[in-house]
């Protein structure tokens, strides 16, 4: 149990002061600028939950990621990634443009796939901070299960473990429903490099 | 104390040096002012030894071209030749993937070390040649460079 | 203006190696800035060493030299406290002098 | 008599490349250190830490007057080691400065030059380009020296308390914070690799690097542009130049770096 969590009462004053003066500094410290606002400033639960060092209680985090699960809108004709483009996809995996103040928030975003995860074992440059995914489907299958699973943590990485590093791209709006398709053919389409 | 002199010549205007060592004989104007511009504007490796006016020179140990195998970033790849073969007149460096061929061509008179280092650009992966003359002979080896991506393209 | 350039010359056993740090874009006349215009090329096209009045250094150069360019090179003469003056001009027209002395 | 600090120019460079393995596919990582050492030689950087040795003994602004006066807490015009001891606290301005802030602050009281044009400014361009270089050559008079933050004065700590804050401090579409990508070890985005800040080790590493110059770009940056540009890529609003949270941040990386080497200006890819 953390501290932070059931702090005694006598605690609680001070560490509602240093919240403040905490606030306070987030507050003056930062200007919008572009699409990047000042209310992106503000925390919604699972990130506030998600903000402290140490890991939260098993209850707390189980009752934020069965919210974090209700989110999630499953591809609306049941077609998870028949109907994408690995070809597609791979762009989207390697784009990591986007949602930041200089960025047209017309323009489609990139996924940023690369910058966490190996995914085309071909491809050199790629981050360390997700699981590697080279060679997904060919090694996990194409199970209702673990196509349904990928899909989810795509859209909701939340609904599977709640302080994730990874971002909501459906929930947020990262991406949408289609470019969330092109991802998952790159991951079990035959053909995509990921799987060669 | 600093080595440095700070308030050196600053080229205001007048010739500059390049102009005074014309004036006093010590370089032709062809070899300070009117660098080779054929050879900078070759697009092809052929077309660089046919502004040399020689057939491609064979893959050649003597020359050794000291570079990282692989650059993190294309913008900046520390490059150095070095050669035993005495004589040497003028090191080149080539990129071959490059749109233009040569980089740097280091004419080195008599006294001067065939040991010189530079930094170059590179659009991507590519043989690296180093083009050494020598005694009037041309003598050539490469080293493939490896360029990553990098950044997260945010 | 380009800003001066940092050049270290140093002497051992009877060579001197001589570092030359140049402040130059050096642009390829192939980049576009933020609104989709091509950057001009501007680099510098050449480069001259001397020890003293001897030019012990003559470099041409293309634009695929790293921005704000680097060489050294060494060669068998110089003695601490000698001058070493490097110059350099650009496509451009715009040129730069540095001197340095050899250290010991 | 000026202490050169810059860094000592060897022939280890051709050494590296020679002694370099080219065997397997592992090799990357060192194929890559190797780079990482050989673009250290003869640092661009240089040229922006001889741009502020001058602007520092240059009489300019309002006031006509050099910053050779500026106190950067060892006393007025003390420079050597002291951003070694920086992020701190200063009595005539009652607050905890890094060393923008504070040279900002030189900048105005000493040369009359308004803190609203650098901090309305933009990254290397006017005064802010100059506090930039001046910046360089300051921090180049604390190479090789300790890192060594006060975190007993108690405005220090709490500023330290702020940043670790901060650090964990998740907002914006993509849930991100500092943590996300460097409060573990051996993590990289895409080839780049991520020091794990909140260990001493690795806020030793990232803290004694800045401020650098950038080879990708070929721009020297300090620790404020570092820091600006991490909260774009957290698609966060933007901070404000010396900010609080950006001096926050600073002080927590610095303290978690105590005892470390600096090792700045450096070269990064």
């Amino acid at each position: 149990m953390k501290k932070w969590m059931i702090a005694p009462l006598a605690l609680c004053a001070s560490v509602a002061l240093a919240d403040e003066r905490f606030d306070e500094m987030i507050q003056s410290s930062f200007k919008p600028h572009g699409q990047a606002t000042m209310d992106r400033m503000e925390q919604d639960e699972v990130q506030k939950a998600c903000s402290q060092p140490d890991a939260m209680d098993q209850a707390t985090a189980e009752k934020l990621r069965q919210a974090q699960m209700e989110t999630i809108q499953w591809p609306s004709d049941g077609d998870y990634w028949e109907g994408g483009d690995w070809e597609e996809g791979h762009k989207i995996a390697f784009s990591g443009r986007g949602m930041t103040w200089r960025d047209d928030p017309e323009v489609p975003n990139g996924g940023g796939c690369y910058n966490c995860h190996g995914l085309d074992p071909a491809e050199m440059s790629y981050g360390t901070i997700g699981v590697n995914l080279q060679g997904y489907a060919k090694i996990r299958g194409r199970s209702d299960e673990i196509v349904k699973y990928t899909w989810g943590q795509i859209y909701n990485a939340k609904a599977y473990n709640v302080c994730s590093d990874m971002p909501r791209n459906g929930f947020n709006g990262i991406l949408t429903e289609e470019q969330i398709r092109h991802v998952m053919a790159y991951l079990f389409d035959p053909e995509s490099p990921v799987n060669k | 104390m600093n080595p440095q002199r700070r308030d050196a010549l600053k080229t205001g205007g007048g010739l500059g040096i390049f102009g005074m060592l014309v004036a006093a004989g010590v370089i032709t104007p062809g070899a300070a002012l009117a660098r080779d511009a054929k050879l900078f504007e070759a697009d092809t490796m052929a077309g660089v030894f046919e502004a040399l006016g020689i057939e491609r020179p064979e893959l050649n140990d003597s020359v050794t071209l000291i570079a990282p195998d692989i650059a993190e970033n294309g913008a900046v790849v520390p490059v150095g030749v070095t050669t035993d073969l005495p004589n040497v007149e003028v090191v080149s460096i080539l990129v071959e993937e490059n749109p233009n061929k040569l980089a740097a061509n280091f004419n080195l008179p008599e006294g001067t070390l065939a040991e010189v280092q530079t930094r170059i650009k590179m659009r991507q992966t590519s043989d690296v040649y180093a083009l050494v003359k020598a005694d009037g002979k041309y003598y050539m080896n490469k080293k493939e460079i490896k360029v990553t991506l990098g950044g997260c393209g945010g | 203006m380009a800003g001066p350039m940092r050049i270290r010359a140093g002497h051992t056993d009877g060579v001197t190696e001589v570092r030359v740090l140049m402040s130059h874009p050096m642009e390829t006349g192939l980049r576009k800035d933020g609104d989709g215009n091509v950057i001009p090329a501007h680099y510098i096209t050449e480069l001259v060493a001397k020890h003293n009045d001897k030019v012990v250094l003559n470099v041409e150069m293309g634009p695929s030299v790293s921005t704000n360019p680097y060489l050294s090179f060494k060669f068998k003469a110089g003695a601490p406290g000698d001058i070493i003056e490097v110059s350099w001009k650009d496509n451009e027209g715009e040129s730069r002098t540095d001197q340095v002395e050899i250290r010991g | 008599m000026k202490k050169n600090k810059l860094v000592a120019v060897t022939a280890a460079a051709i050494g590296i490349a020679i002694a370099a393995p080219a065997t397997a596919q592992d090799d990357t990582a060192a194929a890559l250190e190797q780079y990482r050492q050989m673009i250290q030689e003869s640092n661009p950087a240089e040229l922006y830490e001889m741009e502020g040795e001058e602007l520092w003994t240059t009489a300019r602004g309002p006031k006509n007057a050099t910053l050779e006066q500026c106190d950067l807490g060892l006393g007025p015009g003390v420079i050597e080691g002291a951003y070694a001891q920086m992020p701190r606290y200063f009595e005539d301005t009652g607050k905890v400065q890094d060393l923008a802030s504070r040279l900002m602050t030189c900048m105005e009281t000493l040369q009359g030059i308004p803190s609203e044009e650098i901090i309305d400014g933009k990254f290397r361009q006017g005064e802010r380009g100059k506090l930039g270089a001046i910046l360089a050559y300051v921090v180049g008079q604390s190479r090789g020296d300790t890192i060594a933050v006060d975190l007993d004065h108690p405005k220090v700590k709490e500023m330290y308390e702020l940043g670790k804050q901060a650090f964990y401090y998740r907002a914006g579409p993509m849930d991100f914070a500092c943590s996300t990508c460097h409060s573990s070890d051996g993590k990289r985005i895409r080839m780049q690799d991520l020091p794990n800040l909140t260990t001493q080790e690795g806020a030793a590493a990232g803290w004694g690097s800045w401020p650098a110059y950038r080879v990708s770009n070929s721009q020297f940056w300090t620790m404020q542009h570092r820091l600006w540009d991490c909260f774009r890529q957290q698609r966060v609003a933007e901070p404000i130049y010396a900010s609080e949270v950006t001096i926050a941040l600073s002080t927590y990386m610095a303290g978690t770096a105590n005892g470390g080497t600096m090792n700045a200006p450096s070269a990064k890819r």
